[in-house]
């Protein structure tokens, strides 16, 4: 199978949005383009299956590798493994569903879509890069589109969100940036993944560039302290955007973090592993209590999202095959969690007018469907079985217990205490809003979800559904690719 | 007694930062132009001393010299012209009076 | 006799140009408008002559030298004079003296070329004079302004000033080493206290020229005086030539020096990013603003010089091609605007995606090619800038570059807000673009997507600096 | 062997139901839905029941034991070779006694509904969840993995949730499902931790190598976990003691019980379901899941377990005696009942005669479970009549709602522990284990059934003699509800009266051994004579209408009012929720989001710009003044790599 197509695809729906003339060929264009990559997702999904099943152990397949700027060493190097498709798959669900929430968008409509199919194109970019340039191309190819997106499109304090949010992201890049041209100098001169994946760096060089690549990519993935953009940013954004935001444009911190970081810095990793853990159970419970005090849902989410990010982090910093497994499938959980959460409070405040929760009540008299799939995602976060969250955080649980000594113990217990605290605001938002009674007369006349908002909500809850039901695929695409990065971490 | 190089040198080093005192303090804008070519005329000085005590073999001091004469002269010649330009708009050629672009 | 023709067609085409130029004057048999287009074509001409008969070689006993990179590096200045003279339309069809503002301007390019191919010092000396005071004419060209008046006048004062200078250090050379050969002078360096002195005295010159702080300040005011065709060839053209001939004079002449001048430059970067960013921010005039700029751009630049090798020769002439197309396009749409309505305020800026949306992504293309973010050009220039940087593995330094980079993407972002965010009830009418203006932004808008992608730009221009 | 289709067929007949109902219930089903509802679990019933018998009588019993049978594993997920989440089926006496039990009382509650809610606008809903609840705990009760257990231990929560918060514009209910999910999941943290702790102890989550491997003391995984220790108690203790944490919280043990009373929200057939026959006997039969490593390996913490269900048994029937909404007695009285069933499991012992205690325990579950559904409906039945949950609207119903009367009394002689109801069988046996093996909660067990009887005959009695209401008659108020509403009624008032008769030890013991059990008159006497005598009192206060009962409280003061107000232990939790979680961590922690590392991050920015406003002077627009600086910038150079670095 072909990975340029991946860039390929959303690219030519971006020229095609471009060069289309009426809001509806923009919105149908888009719609289109992206059901194509969530086929085309699909497609790679299964052909990496069989492949795997053929008995293809090779790390990375479908591999493709073209000389860039070759005086520098640059290339133009593809390939996937498990964790990558499954980072795919995500993206091209959320994909899907950002361009359908976002279709009653007035404002700008072609340069809105671009936008959008910009950062998906990056996404997918960034996730099937093996060549660190690359990779950094396309994380920050995303900054135009995220600070757009916010900036025009956004609500409440728009432009210091989206500014927020460009700085921040910026300066995790400047660092990241600085980590791999360390790396690039230390190994011979390459950006090469698979080629730095064998390279043996030295203990001082690895001392001082993980943690510039760890917090540059952490910064993405908000990790405690630097997790200030998110609140702003994901309440400040449109609907799609917040979706996009938080549902990939953090995974790829996450998968920056492991990938680039860990990876091929292992003795960096296990030197900093601890700090880590730390960083991670303070976000976890630190940002599980501040969305405790929030009013506003947005900003609950985004706190959570903080809180639920911490747990991937906290997977990584665990060092072990399950915790890392699971701080996989946390963040293919989250995003879709994420990104289905925003959805329906952009669906809500679409009606309602209003994002704060004091002011709503009793939506499920009059919106039935959104304020089931605000329940399912509520629980979702509250990691109840059968919905995805909760197998990711088993699975880090799992994993985090497996280190014996008492540090990393009150860790996972620190981290797990979470789960009451997510579920006090978890229910106290659903308890707000949903249900209770209607506290304002016009939300009777409120219409339930359009066929678009269906279609996207639906879409989701079948990812989460999909993960929470039946996880087996999901561990199997993630555990080997998983193992890999933990025989780089044993030394093997 | 017959100057040798170090009071050439002197000479000029003193030329030089007559030059850029009065560059830095005069507020006639032809005055600093003058002192300009005081620290140009240092720099002759030296490349003439140079040539001559040091390195007589070769002529390129001396030539320095001549370029450097002729391009002040053009440079004067450019500077005094925008100086007269200053003064038809500001109505005066003191350096105080053309301070609007700042900060 | 031929091999003079070859070497030096680049001055050669760009003295004919002159020369017809002041003819034409001359005669007077032109009209206003048509004059400016055969210029357009003339300077077209000239920028494609730079593509035939490249060779290496030296004229004058050496004091002349080109190489492929060299004609590479003044077909980039001969393109943004091309560029500028596209941009400019509004403003040049309105002057009065047309011709001589051409001539200048390419008296100037002359001055640069040599400057590029010089191979001696007295040559240096006479090319930098030729490539500076031009400019400084070109500088009060708004005659009955008196803000053009006051940047020509703080221009030719300090430019002579540090001449004065400049002159000092040399003499110095002269006096120690008895040579002005740049091929001679290397060998006769070990780095003495005299020899620091006078390199100290000629890297000041080349840092006012290159408006690196502290030499800088007359950098904003001039920029912000001048017309926007000079202060746009000032940004342009003047930084990227001297840039070229810095690295010459870095890595040939004071090779033996390479540990002082490492670490000044090391210096000089950091204060020049940090102090440009920072006045960057606060400014309200578009090309105050875009003067600020460039100060930092530079800053950058000198990180990429700093290397001392062809990965440093090569990023920093990239740079250049990328910051002539990304610098050009935003003070085109400023000079567009400021023709058209006078403006020339960032906040005069809001809401302009609503009237002009064209003109509102050429700038937001350009000044996010600044920024150095992807896709554009400008991402790979800086990367690759900064990797250059690295290459002499002080991470510290890295880091600071790489943070700088936040400032200026807050400044430039700022921009990019007013355009594209701020609401604003009375935004500048829809402007009308001339064909050749529009036809230059596209050039500019594609230069930017495509240098960077298109790889083999940078690997040709690596293969000519080995 | 077990028939696998069967099995497995019992829990996905509800589930099939709840996705039925669920998706296209609200449209497509919306009268059809209770009966389909119902018509599902009856098939899940029959085949409980087919389950049931074919275990007990046909291939369940090897060699004298009840054998354990693992008839279907399927890994749902591995997380290292031999610890996986697998999604099985576990068959023994314990798990189809639970099938049993859960399988028909919820084919009850499914048949009491019908007429229950009849009418209600989100009916397809409420047999939608009574789906999945019944789905859940079937799972649970079938888990053969500790993971899978704690799966279906949360799915059953929400089911609950779901179900207390039915009436989702009562803010009361809203509250209280919210308190029920997030009281029991502080309990579950425990429950995670403890399965953390055992898995990776015991290095597996099946449950039988668990418990095989956590039992002998010669398997290292038992070494190894006896070895390490923290705060000088070993692995294997905590992780038991936090599983029993779990358990308590969804068995409303003390002094986790405070969601329960409030869950009774929730509309009547669902507290009867999930809040007093099935969901919170869940604890207790984890414990017996988990039994063999309570008892051989952790000792200790079955006697903490004993401790706490006693004195959630006494606590529990003290206030009960005070309340005044019936629905909360009841759920005082289930919490008290529960306490009773921990306890025996407290004092018991693995196998033999030494484990009467086990068998005690789940046969009072079972017996529990019918009379207490009993109870629960046919409060139903009088809230549906007077529809008011108060004590002070009822009175003399007696005659107004016969065959109401009728069974309520059968349900209450039979908690009451009164010969030869069901009750009294079950209890027996309970207070025999535990004179066997600890005489304090023997005397507190004791104590605590007269104060049983006390409360439940102070309940009848209110209800359907005292005051007789002058505005309830057949004429203003109807006749009693219909045949789907009295039916579950009979057939629970049978179970009631009736199973105290099955010789419950026969089939379920601690080992899969038959334990008989045997009937000693002078033991029985005391619980019996206390428990007529908590009847007479309650007789001779409440049979009429008078104010001995208010002299009564008046007269203990004090100790009536704590009772009144539930040991001000739901206070104590507002206050810790309050105060502590939300005014002492979660403002501070919000506050220093806003503040701290927000405002870090925005003074920067700010620090950069009034740096950048401090250095505009330099820009001084004099000329002379950058030629001073560009001087100076020589002359710093100079200095620097003259004199300095040279």
């Amino acid at each position: 199978m072909n990975l340029l197509l991946l860039i390929g695809l959303p690219l030519l729906t971006a020229v095609a949005v471009l060069l289309s003339r009426n809001k509806e060929q923009v919105k149908w264009i888009s719609l289109l383009g992206s059901m194509a990559q969530l086929a085309l997702a699909f497609m790679l999904f299964f052909i990496f299956r069989n492949e795997r099943a053929t008995g293809n152990v090779t790390q990375m397949l479908f591999e493709q590798n073209y000389p860039l700027f070759s005086s520098l060493n640059i290339n133009f190097h593809f390939g996937v493994d498990g964790i990558s498709v499954a980072m795919i798959l995500l993206t091209s669900f959320v994909v899907v569903a950002g361009v359908l929430v976002s279709w009653n968008i007035e404002k700008m409509t072609k340069e809105f879509y671009f936008l959008l199919l910009l950062l998906g194109m990056g996404a997918y970019g960034f996730f099937i890069s093996l060549d660190l340039f690359i990779l950094f191309f396309f994380l920050e190819i995303s900054v135009i589109p995220k600070y757009l997106l916010i900036g025009i499109w956004g609500s409440g304090r728009k432009e210091y969100s989206a500014n927020k949010l460009a700085l921040m992201l910026m300066g995790g890049s400047a660092l990241i940036l600085v980590g791999i041209l360390g790396l690039y100098f230390a190994a011979g001169r390459s950006f090469d993944i698979m080629e730095l994946s064998k390279a043996t760096v030295s203990l001082s060089y690895q001392h001082i560039l993980f943690p510039l690549l760890f917090v540059g990519f952490g910064v993405f993935t908000a990790l405690f302290p630097l997790h200030t953009w998110v609140p702003d940013g994901h309440s400040s954004a449109p609907t799609a955007g917040s979706m996009f935001l938080a549902g990939i444009s953090m995974k790829l911190g996450g998968y920056g973090c492991l990938r680039v970081a860990t990876y091929l810095l292992p003795e960096g990793a296990k030197e900093f592993a601890n700090i880590i853990i730390i960083l991670s159970a303070i976000a976890i419970l630190y940002g599980a209590f501040a969305t405790m005090m929030q009013k506003d849902l947005k900003y609950i989410n985004a706190y959570s999202s903080v809180s639920h990010v911490g747990f991937s982090l906290l997977g990584i910093g665990m060092l072990t095959q399950t915790a890392i497994t699971g701080a996989l499938m946390q963040m293919v959980s989250h995003g879709l969690m994420t990104a289905l959460f925003f959805a329906v409070i952009g669906m809500i405040y679409d009606r309602t007018h209003t994002r704060m929760v004091g002011e709503m009540g009793g939506l499920m008299k009059k919106l039935p469907f959104i304020s089931s799939v605000f329940f399912i995602v509520g629980l979702c976060s509250l990691g109840l079985p059968g919905l995805s969250g909760f197998v990711a955080e088993m699975t880090i649980f799992m994993g985090s217990w497996e280190n014996t000594d008492a540090f990393h113990r009150i860790a996972t217990i620190a981290a797990a205490m979470s789960i009451v605290v997510t579920a006090v605001y978890i229910l106290r938002a659903i308890g707000n809003t949903v249900m209770g009674p209607i506290r304002n007369e016009s939300y009777l006349s409120l219409k339930d979800a359009a066929w678009n908002e269906r279609l996207a909500a639906i879409i989701l809850v079948v990812g989460i559904l999909a993960i929470g039901i039946a996880p087996g695929w999901l561990n199997d695409l993630l555990r080997p690719a998983a193992e890999e990065i933990m025989n780089r971490i044993a030394g093997n | 007694m017959q100057p040798g190089l170090y009071h050439i040198l002197f000479l000029s080093a003193a030329l030089f930062f007559i030059g850029v005192y009065g560059f830095l303090t005069r507020r006639n804008l032809i005055t600093m132009l003058m002192s300009i070519e005081l620290i140009l005329n240092s720099v002759n000085l030296n490349f003439i001393a140079f040539n001559k005590y040091l390195w007589p073999n070769q002529m390129d001091g001396l030539f320095f010299t001549l370029f450097i004469i002729a391009i002040a002269a053009a440079e004067a010649a450019v500077a005094i012209a925008i100086i007269i330009n200053l003064y038809r708009s500001h109505n005066s050629i003191d350096v105080e009076n053309a301070e609007d672009l700042k900060y | 006799m031929n091999e003079f023709f070859t070497l030096m067609k680049s001055e050669l085409v760009v003295t004919a140009i002159i020369f017809l130029l002041l003819f034409i004057k001359i005669s007077k048999g032109i009209q206003h408008s048509s004059l400016l287009s055969l210029i357009q074509v003339l300077l077209l001409i000239n920028f494609i002559a730079g593509f035939f008969f490249n060779k290496s070689g030296g004229l004058f006993g050496d004091m002349y030298q080109t190489s492929p990179l060299i004609v590479f590096q003044k077909n980039i200045l001969s393109l943004a004079v091309y560029l500028i003279s596209l941009l400019c339309t509004d403003w040049l069809k309105k002057t009065e003296h047309l011709p001589e503002f051409f001539m200048l301007m390419l008296s100037a390019l002359l001055g640069m070329f040599f400057m590029i191919s010089s191979g001696n010092l007295l040559i240096f000396y006479l090319s930098l004079e030729l490539a500076s005071i031009p400019v400084a004419a070109m500088a009060n060209f708004d005659l009955s302004k008196k803000r053009s008046s006051e940047g020509a006048m703080k221009m030719i004062l300090s430019s002579a000033f540090s001449s004065g200078i400049l002159l000092f250090g040399i003499s110095l050379i002269y006096g120690i080493t008895g040579t002005l050969s740049f091929a001679a002078i290397p060998q006769l360096l070990d780095g003495s206290t005299l020899q620091i002195m006078a390199f100290i005295f000629l890297l000041s010159a080349f840092a006012f020229k290159l408006s690196i702080v502290p030499f800088h300040l007359w950098t904003a005011d001039v920029y912000e005086g001048s017309p926007i065709a000079t202060t746009s060839f000032l940004s342009v053209v003047s930084k990227g030539a001297i840039a070229f001939v810095l690295m010459t004079a870095l890595y040939k002449v004071f090779a033996p020096m390479q540990d002082v001048w490492y670490t000044m430059l090391v210096i000089l970067a950091i204060i020049t990013m940090v102090i440009g960013n920072l006045f960057a921010i606060r400014q309200q005039n578009i090309k105050r603003f875009l003067a600020f700029s460039s100060i930092a751009q530079v800053g950058f630049i000198l990180v990429g010089i700093s290397s001392g090798s062809e990965i440093g020769i090569t990023a920093v002439v990239y740079f250049v091609l990328i910051y002539t197309f990304s610098n050009l396009a935003a003070f085109g749409v400023a000079a567009v605007i400021a023709e058209q309505t006078g403006k020339e305020n960032i906040d005069d800026y809001k809401g302009l995606y609503k009237t002009n949306p064209f003109l509102c992504w050429i700038l937001a293309l350009a000044l996010f090619s600044l920024a150095g973010i992807p896709p554009t050009a400008g991402f790979f220039g800086k990367l690759f800038l900064i990797t250059a940087g690295a290459t002499k593995g002080s991470y510290t330094f890295i880091t600071i570059a790489a943070l700088n980079m936040i400032i200026s993407l807050y400044y430039y972002l700022r921009v990019i807000r007013a355009a594209f965010m701020d609401k604003n009830d009375n935004p500048i009418s829809t402007i009308k673009l001339n064909a050749s203006v529009k036809l230059a932004m596209i050039i500019c808008g594609a230069g930017i997507l495509l240098v960077g992608l298109l790889s083999w730009v940078y690997d040709y221009i690596h293969s000519l600096s080995l | 062997m077990p028939n696998v289709t069967a099995i497995a067929l019992i829990p996905l007949l509800p589930l099939a139901g709840f996705l039925l109902l669920g998706l296209f219930g609200r449209k497509y089903l919306k009268n059809s839905s209770g009966i389909i509802g119902t018509v599902l679990l009856l098939a899940s019933t029959i085949l409980a029941l087919y389950t049931a018998y074919e275990y007990f009588f046909v291939y369940g019993k090897v060699a004298g034991v009840y054998e354990k049978f693992v008839p279907l594993q399927l890994t749902w997920l591995q997380f290292s070779p031999g610890v996986s989440i697998d999604m099985g089926l576990i068959i023994d006496p314990i798990s189809v006694m639970m099938l049993v039990v859960v399988t028909f009382i919820s084919l009850m509650v499914h048949i009491y509904s019908l007429g229950y809610l009849k009418g209600e606008e989100r009916f397809p809903t409420y047999y939608s969840f009574l789906g999945l609840f019944t789905f859940s705990m079937l799972g649970l009760v079938l888990a053969s993995n500790i993971f899978q257990i704690y799966i279906f231990w949360e799915l059953v929560g929400v089911s609950s949730f779901l179900l207390i918060g039915y009436y989702y514009d009562k803010p009361s209910a809203v509250a209280a499902c919210k308190k029920a999910f997030i009281v029991t999941r502080f309990a579950d943290l425990g429950f995670l931790i403890g399965i953390l702790i055992l898995s990776f102890s015991g290095g597996t989550l099946d449950f039988s190598t668990l418990i095989e491997r956590l039992t002998s003391p010669e398997t290292n995984e038992f070494k190894a976990a006896a070895a390490s220790t923290f705060l000088g108690a070993s692995a294997l203790t905590w992780g038991a003691a936090l599983v029993f944490v779990g358990g308590a919280g969804k068995s409303a043990m003390f002094p986790l019980h405070i969601w329960l009373p409030d869950a009774m929200e929730g509309p009547t057939p669902v507290s009867a379901l999930i809040h007093a026959a099935t969901m919170v006997v869940a604890g207790v039969f984890l414990v017996a899941r988990l039994f063999p490593i309570f008892s051989v390996a952790v000792p200790g913490v079955l006697e903490i377990i004993g401790w706490v269900g006693a004195i959630s048994a006494i606590v529990a029937a003290i206030i009960a005696c005070t309340q005044t909404d019936i629905k909360r007695v009841l759920a005082y009285s289930t919490m008290s009942q529960i306490g009773y069933m921990m306890f025996a499991l407290g004092v018991s012992k693995y196998g033999g005669e030494s484990g009467l205690g086990y068998t005690a325990s789940m046969f009072h579950l079972f017996t529990h479970a019918m009379f207490k559904a009993l109870l629960f409906l046919g409060a139903g039945a009088v809230i549906h009549y007077v529809h008011s949950n108060d004590m002070k609207d009822m009175g003399g119903l007696r005659k107004l709602l016969p065959i109401t009367h009728i069974t309520f009394l059968i349900a209450c002689l039979a908690i009451a522990g009164v010969p030869p109801f069901a009750g009294f069988f079950s209890k027996e046996e309970i207070l025999l284990a535990a004179y066997n093996n600890n005489m304090a909660i023997y005397w507190i067990a004791l104590i605590t059934s007269g104060i049983t009887a006390f409360y439940m005959f102070r309940l009848y009695f209110n209800i359907f003699w005292s005051k007789e209401l002058p505005s309830y008659t057949k004429a203003t108020k109807g006749k009693e509800g219909g045949f789907v509403m009295m039916l579950p009624l009979v057939l629970l008032a049978i179970g009631a009266a009736a199973a105290g008769f099955i010789p419950f030890g026969e089939f379920v013991s601690s080992d899969g051994t038959v334990l008989h059990s045997h009937f000693d008159l002078t033991f029985s006497a005391a619980p019996v004579i206390l428990g007529l005598a908590g009847i007479f009192t309650a007789l001779w206060l409440y049979k009429k209408q008078n104010d001995k009962p208010a002299k009564l409280a008046t007269s203990l003061g004090g100790i009536y009012k704590m009772a009144y107000n539930k040991f001000y232990i739901d206070e104590i939790y507002l206050f810790i929720t309050k105060n502590v979680l939300f005014n002492l961590i979660g403002r501070p922690a919000a506050w220093f989001d806003k503040n701290i590392v927000d405002g870090l991050m925005n003074l920067i920015g700010n620090i950069t710009q009034s740096i950048s406003e401090g250095i505009k002077k330099v820009q001084s627009g004099k000329v002379q003044q950058y030629a001073i600086y560009f001087l100076g910038g020589v002359i710093v150079l100079a200095v620097l790599f003259i004199y300095i670095w040279k």
